[in-house]
């Protein structure tokens, strides 16, 4: 985890900081700690999906298919439980998770076999899974419940702690040692600067790629599985809101959208903020198109920091 | 831009207390650089020297941290290529300065002179087409995507871009690295015919020969400093190399071994053919034995090497490794223990190494998937590093902040490491300097004592014929010579590579 | 023909076209298909289609979903309209975009019938839930329920710059503008749960309580926020979906339950048809609103716990025809067009 | 001839695809190639057409541009102002319409050069900026745009397409001149190698600004031609065009890479994309799947693409 701490990976924890206080003025209840950690449980959410997205990212790819990887696995996820038999049900969650990872199969063949772009590769594919869960919807369509797991995995809390903070904090300190300690995290950032270099030197690239995209769609799917459990139900299109959310909060924390630099210290940070703005403004009753402006703006300003900082270093 | 012929009491460029830093590095020191129109001016030194650092001061890719630069006496500041280009400082870059995805019509338009963001009307083309003719580069066709053609084909068309812009100071930062003999001679024409009319030629070359050939004046540089200028002659060629590293070199090439026939077989492969680039080459490598592959540049040795290593798809032919037939389909396969070969690429930059890692990172890539090896441990890379004097301010650098000597280093102990059985390289010492080129060469000798199999190919033939127990000419995909002993000499390799078969010792190819 | 299923909107005018004789040729053009209530809006208008007294009136019944895009739902109606269908239901992806291309209809002679989401024009029938009043009712509701007085009211709207979010937020402005020192505390929920679920969540934490809760669709997400904060049950205006009515019966939330019912896509077909055959039809048909009162909540007949969350309970409307039963939906094979 | 196809095989693919899928199309429509249908087809071809065409522009020089639909929503937004009136009203209307896309490609492009900031993070945050404006001109869809002047842009002249016409302008009136000017070929210079290009001589800072201004100028061109079929404002219209510009471009054989593609390419693939979503409206595919035939025709035709790959005999070449 150490090892992913860089200045850049701070900026956002700064923000979030600048945040809170700033929200402060208009809204003392910001600092309770039933708003704060209401936030940690939200960001969650977010921080999960983001979380894969890092992986991806550190790659040197990106993929687009989060929103219907998380619906897709939150509809099965649900329609399992929803079925009654306990087995099903207590089958759920894995389910999900398997279905998660074999999307990210899917997308690593068409990135690494195929080598088609995984912009449009990915894209693509969430579009397939969008027309599935349309389908699935359409026809025989069981009734949807969230599983006491799930319920609990995301509004749960520990000792004032929400559980989906938790699960996700547990799930970043694994991966960043997974990525810091095993030589698939080495493999990663180097297919991220250089896949050709890497693949010279002996190294099955194609796996390294289908295993990221299999965790990042594992990541998307628990997110699925949590936001089912938060809303207490599936319902089609869901994970649309997440998408962009998610690029951001990873760039905010510091990695390079080309891939190599980064890790998931920051994207932590990067989740927290957006979270915390998104509902900042959102409480504040700012009309919408000022949220859009207001949003983009600070986004910028946080990367002109760090090439600012980037400059002065230089 | 017409030249005029400058007269030479003033320089056409003056350099005074010339620095560049980057970081910590100090690239150049207070360097002071004259040069003369009308004179070919080499540039000598070792890796990392700054030469090139040097020249991408003149043409304005570089601007020095301190220190003037004065054209025909008149200060200057050159903040962009193209200021530099108004003053006729043309430069035929070391890492070429072709678009890969362009044809050569429109590489040879960019930045030609007259030609802005407007229409291309397209002026000077034919010129650079007759240069291209005299360096033997006639049969590109204008219309061919820049990389689709070879290193030596690029180099060629660099050379003719750089013409084309009518240089009053003309640079050659190892124009010629890639280009065979023969070319080469047709490029040294053009350059004298270029100086007679009064350019002014800055000459970078790690071949002795060369400057030999073409150099009037010669300035040695040594750790980002200016170290001698003086004409060519006034100094033997082991005083200039003595200059250039600091010490005396005895021997460029280790003493060859008496070749010991009995020595088992570790590679052997049979009736090697790929698409209609290899064509039924067969060929085996012994314990200690050094193989050299030679020819002219495409003429399929390099994709035999990369197939060797697993590179190439539906290949034709069988390999065995110390007797047993295996199949290598990927460098994965073949790094495995029980193969274990170990190929070190052509272009170390984006094949070789990961120019954004650290040294170390580097280092550990090869060794990571061998699972009886800890790629972690220093102790793993220390002994080619010592013995290949990497020269490096700390292995958490950027492996981009060294010289492509000593990159090429770093490529060769990160494969050292796996202790490889055979080991396959690809023109290795390309751009390399004479001090890193005789370790290199003594640590291939002392592998190969050791018993490592390994086979060389390479542009230049003083290697294939000072270094090599055996040497095989590669011609349109297939061997036509395979020299060994007395037969190794000059002449026949230089028939082979142009398949002129009329010596005897070529028989028994 | 029932005229008394096409309740005039106030002050509408009246259109009818010369009769063609069947069977007819239909299109139903959808928007964005993405989600629960277009999916059950095409199920509703394909099990309409498959009843017996309306299939011998059809010739050829096509649905097709175009995505958020208003060119592209211009190009299919174009598309139907080339292809000399008589009628073309649709959902409007915006209110100003079809002049053009009611003008071509009118010219090819097809009927247009824009629903739910309709156009600001006045030269075709369009069918809709009036849904100032849907807003009016949810807010008018809960005020009633807390007598008339109340200081702090949370209002849940839904997905910015659609003109159907627009008309009933307007709506529910227009009654608790009346409340005197009301405090009316606004979020964007999207129409979507989880997103309505955050922000109430979020409002929630930071307005401390409120004295009612009036919501647009997603309220499923407004429930789960203030059981989560522990907000006492207070009044609420909820939309119809079948989750939302029973977290309201199993909580005993006071309030009511009104929604968009996806049914109306099966009202639109019944109009095209009326209009075939040269019937006069009011412009604008404001739907009576489907809507059940908290006490009135039963299950399995007015929701149904054994079916998703995210069905939507508007089956129909009995002015109309007997509603769909959810089998009769759900049932609907996808295969079947 | 043959070189030709040979050095434009993406291109050529991508053209054959086209005309297979639109064949089926016509073939599968009962009022069959009428100009009525090549009118509708053509015109909601154009609208992605242009936006890829803004896409290829950000791509070309190894960018992205993220900001695409939210350029077309905003430039919709004011179009829906400006568009009505006078003719020489309507005139300079359009004009500021295509400026204000333009402007928004500059913008992207400084904070892209100065900044020095991945392009597909900036226009992610502009993005959301543009559309923020265009909900202040238009919170919800209104305004109106010259009927006579929408028709003359949206049906047909002689029987041709507008739309068509507009292409071929497009392409033979601006391409083709284009792709010969010192600033076309800086455009492929620097998304190939920007190093090259530097020490050629470029000035590799305004070529990249150039790139996305242009960019932004073609999403300008993109919301007017969607205004001219919609007639109206709206803001909410960005989220479908980013995502499928980037589809359409890679449709087209234009590498992310940078340097590869052209134009013509990038307007073949949105017509494919188009085209694709067309065919469902007769394919007598239940409605209920279409979505899903939709993503996989759209994931093979990606897929025909890519499938050269396979071939390739020497596993190095794949990289790049
Ligand atoms: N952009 C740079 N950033 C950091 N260090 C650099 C940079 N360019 C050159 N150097 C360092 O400056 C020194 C001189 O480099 P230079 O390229 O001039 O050597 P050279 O003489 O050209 O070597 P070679 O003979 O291999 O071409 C080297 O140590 C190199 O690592
Ligand atoms: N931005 C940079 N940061 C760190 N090192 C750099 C940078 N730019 C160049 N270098 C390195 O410094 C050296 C500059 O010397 P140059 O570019 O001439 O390489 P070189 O030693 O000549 O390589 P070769 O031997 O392959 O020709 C190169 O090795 C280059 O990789
Ligand atoms: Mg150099
Ligand atoms: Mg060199």
């Amino acid at each position: 985890m150490l090892r992913t701490v860089s200045i850049d990976s701070l900026m956002p924890y700064i923000g979030v900081v600048l945040l809170v206080i700033a929200g402060s003025f208009f809204f003392p209840q910001v600092l309770s700690a039933g708003y704060l950690s209401q936030q940690l449980q939200i960001a969650a959410f977010l921080g999960l999906l983001a979380t894969g997205a890092t992986i991806v990212i550190l790659l040197g790819h990106i993929d687009l298919s989060v929103p219907w990887v998380l619906t897709g696995a939150a509809i099965l996820s649900t329609a399992l439980v929803g079925s009654g038999n306990p087995v099903l049900s207590a089958i759920a969650v894995p389910a999900a998770l398997a279905f998660g990872a074999l999307i990210g199969i899917v997308n690593g063949i068409g990135v690494a076999i195929l080598r088609i772009p995984s912009m449009v590769w990915t894209l693509a594919v969430n579009s397939m899974l969008l027309g599935l869960a349309v389908l699935n919807t359409g026809g025989f369509n069981p009734r949807g419940e969230a599983s006491p797991l799930m319920i609990a995995m995301a509004s749960g809390d520990i000792l004032g702690l929400p559980i989906s903070f938790l699960i996700w904090i547990a799930l970043s300190i694994a991966l960043a040692g997974f990525l810091t300690r095993t030589p698939f995290g080495r493999y990663l950032r180097s297919i991220g600067f250089n896949e050709k270099a890497t693949f010279l030197s002996g190294v099955s690239t194609p796996s390294v790629v289908f295993t990221a995209f299999a965790i990042a769609g594992m990541c998307s799917a628990l997110g699925g599985v949590m936001l089912a459990g938060y809303a207490n139900q599936a319902y089609q299109s869901m994970g649309d809101p997440f998408l962009l959310p998610t690029i951001a909060a990873v760039v905010i924390g510091g990695t390079s959208i080309l891939g190599g630099r980064g890790g998931l210290f920051g994207t932590i940070g990067g989740a927290l903020f957006i979270t915390l703005l998104t509902s900042i403004l959102s409480v504040m009753q700012i009309e919408d198109a000022w949220r859009n402006i207001i949003f983009g703006t600070i986004i910028l300003v946080m990367l002109l920091f760090q090439t600012l900082r980037k400059g002065a270093a230089a | 831009m017409v030249s005029i012929m400058s007269d030479n009491s003033t320089p056409l460029l003056e350099m005074r207390g010339i620095s560049k830093h980057f970081g910590a590095t100090k690239a150049l020191d207070r360097v002071d650089f004259t040069c003369n129109a009308g004179e070919v001016h080499a540039v000598l030194g070792e890796n990392g020297a700054g030469k090139s650092t040097l020249m991408k001061l003149i043409a304005g890719v570089l601007q020095p941290t301190h220190g003037q630069l004065r054209v025909d006496g008149q200060d200057v500041f050159l903040n962009t290529p193209q200021t530099a280009l108004r003053h006729g400082l043309v430069c035929m870059f070391q890492e070429l300065s072709l678009v890969p995805d362009l044809t050569v019509r429109e590489n040879l338009l960019l930045g030609a002179p007259g030609a802005g963001l407007g229409w291309l009307a397209g002026t000077g083309l034919d010129k650079a087409q007759d240069v291209l003719n005299r360096i033997g580069a006639g049969q590109i066709k204008m219309g061919t995507r820049v990389a689709d053609l070879t290193l030596p084909q690029r180099q060629q068309v660099e050379i003719a871009k750089a013409i084309m812009k009518k240089p009053r100071l003309l640079i050659l930062d190892e124009a010629t690295s890639a280009l065979s003999a023969s070319v080469v001679e047709g490029v040294f024409d053009l350059v004298r015919e270029e100086r007679d009319s009064g350019t002014a030629i800055l000459f970078i070359s790690h071949r002795f020969h060369e400057i030999e050939a073409l150099a009037d004046r010669v300035s040695v540089f040594r750790n980002g400093q200016r170290v001698e200028t003086f004409m060519k002659g006034d100094h033997t060629y082991s005083e200039i190399i003595g200059m250039m590293v600091g010490q005396k070199i005895e021997e460029l090439f280790p003493p060859k071994p008496p070749s010991q026939r009995d020595a088992d077989i570790v590679l052997d492969v049979q009736n090697y053919t790929w698409e209609s680039q290899v064509r039924d080459v067969s060929l085996s490598v012994k314990r200690g034995q050094i193989v050299g592959l030679g020819g002219l540049d495409g003429q399929g040795q390099g994709a035999f090497l990369m197939g060797l290593f697993g590179l190439l798809r539906k290949a034709e032919g069988t390999t065995a490794i110390s007797g047993q037939a295996t199949e290598i389909n990927s460098p994965k396969e073949a790094k495995k223990r029980d193969i274990s070969l170990a190929y070190i690429p052509e272009d170390r930059k984006t094949e070789g190494l990961i120019l954004d890692q650290s040294i170390q990172e580097n280092l550990e890539l090869a060794a990571l998937g061998r699972p009886d090896l800890d790629a972690g441990d220093t102790a793993l890379y220390a002994g080619s590093l010592d013995q290949l004097a990497l020269k490096h301010g700390g292995l958490e650098l950027p492996v981009s902040s060294l010289s492509g000597g000593n990159q090429q280093k770093v490529v060769l102990a990160k494969w050292l490491a796996l202790k490889p059985r055979c080991l396959l390289l690809a023109d290795p010492t390309r751009g390399i300097d004479v001090k890193t080129k005789t370790q290199i060469y003594a640590i291939l000798r002392k592998l190969a004592d050791q018993g490592t199999a390994i086979i060389l190919l390479s542009t230049d033939y003083e290697e294939l014929i000072q270094l090599c127990d055996e040497t095989h000419i590669f011609f349109d995909g297939k061997v036509v010579a395979s020299l060994n002993g007395d037969d190794l000499t000059p002449e026949n390799i230089i028939a082979a590579t142009l398949n002129v078969a009329s010596e005897p010792q070529a028989a028994h190819a | 023909y029932r005229p008394e299923c096409f309740a005039p909107a106030p002050g509408t005018s009246t259109i009818s076209y010369d009769a063609k004789d069947g069977p007819y040729k239909l299109a139903f053009v959808n928007g964005f298909a993405g989600n629960d209530w277009r999916i059950q809006a095409i199920q509703s208008a394909k099990a309409w289609a498959a009843r017996p007294e309306n299939a011998d009136k059809i010739d050829e019944f096509t649905v097709v979903s175009v995505g958020n895009d208003s060119a592209a739902q211009i190009a299919a109606i174009d598309n139907f309209i080339a292809a000399g269908y008589d009628a073309i239901t649709f959902i409007a992806v915006n209110p100003t975009a079809f002049e053009p291309v009611i003008r071509r209809a009118e010219r090819a002679g097809t009927v247009l019938v824009p629903f739910d989401n309709v156009l600001d024009t006045d030269k075709v029938v369009q069918i809709n839930e009036s849904q100032m009043e849907l807003g009016a009712l949810k807010a008018q509701t809960v005020m009633d329920i807390l007598g008339g007085e109340a200081d702090k009211i949370l209002m849940v709207n839904g997905l910015p710059g659609n003109a159907t979010d627009r008309d009933r937020r307007l709506g529910m402005m227009s009654v608790l503008e009346q409340v005197d020192g009301l405090e009316i505390v606004e979020v964007v929920g999207n129409w979507d749960t989880g997103t309505s679920q955050k922000v109430v969540a979020d409002a929630l934490a930071t307005h401390g309580e409120f004295d009612a809760v009036v919501s647009q669709h997603g309220s499923a997400g407004s429930i789960n926020a203030m059981q989560a904060a522990g907000h006492p049950i207070v009044p609420m205006g909820v939309d119809g979906e079948n989750g939302v009515r029973m977290l309201m019966s199993d909580l005993g939330i006071p309030g009511v339950s009104a929604s968009q019912a996806p049914a109306m896509s099966a009202i639109a077909l019944e109009a095209a048809v009326a209009l075939l055959e040269g019937n006069e039809l009011p412009q604008t048909v404001f739907l009576p609103i489907p809507q059940v009162n908290a006490a009135d909540l039963e299950a399995g007949v007015n929701f149904f716990p054994d079916l998703p969350k995210s069905f939507n309970t508007g089956t129909g409307f009995v002015e109309c025809f007997e509603p769909f039963t959810p089998q009769e939906l759900l049932g609907q094979s996808p295969d079947n067009t | 001839m043959l070189d030709y196809m040979r050095s434009n095989r993406r291109e050529v693919i991508a053209g054959v695809v086209l005309i297979a899928l639109l064949a089926a199309y016509l073939g599968s429509h009962p009022r069959g190639a009428s100009t009525y249908v090549m009118t509708i087809w053509a015109n909601q071809c154009l609208i992605l057409g242009l936006a890829a065409c803004a896409q290829f522009f950000a791509v070309v020089v190894r960018g992205i541009d993220l900001s695409v639909g939210a350029v077309m929503a905003l430039t919709n937004c004011v179009a829906s102002y400006l568009l009505d009136g006078s003719a020489v009203g309507i005139a300079v209307g359009m004009l500021a319409v295509v400026a204000t896309g333009a402007l928004c490609g500059l913008l992207n492009g400084m904070i892209v050069v100065y900044g020095r900031i991945q392009p597909i993070v900036v226009t992610l945050a502009t993005a959301s900026i543009f559309v923020g404006i265009a909900l202040l001109l238009r919170p919800t869809p209104g305004g109106a745009v010259n009927y006579d002047l929408a028709d003359a842009m949206t049906l047909d002249l002689l029987g041709i397409p507008t739309a068509l016409i507009i292409t071929v302008v497009a392409v033979i009136g601006f391409w083709l001149p284009f792709r010969r000017t010192g600033l076309g070929l800086g455009l492929y210079a620097l998304g190939s190698s920007e190093q090259a290009a530097f020490q050629s001589g470029i000035d590799t800072r305004f070529i990249r600004l150039a790139a996305f201004t242009l960019a932004g100028l073609f999403g300008g061109l993109a919301g007017l031609f969607y205004s001219f079929v919609t007639t109206t404002g709206d803001a909410g219209i960005a989220a479908g065009f980013t995502l499928n510009s980037i589809a359409a471009v890679v449709l087209g054989g234009v590498l992310l890479r940078g340097g590869v593609g052209s134009l013509i390419g990038a307007l073949a693939g949105a017509f494919i994309l188009k085209t694709i979503a067309s065919l469902m409206f007769f394919s007598g595919i239940p409605s209920l799947a279409q979505p899903l035939f939709e993503g996989m025709i759209l994931a093979a035709a990606i897929a025909i693409g890519g499938a050269d790959v396979l071939r390739a005999r020497n596993k190095l070449e794949v990289f790049s």
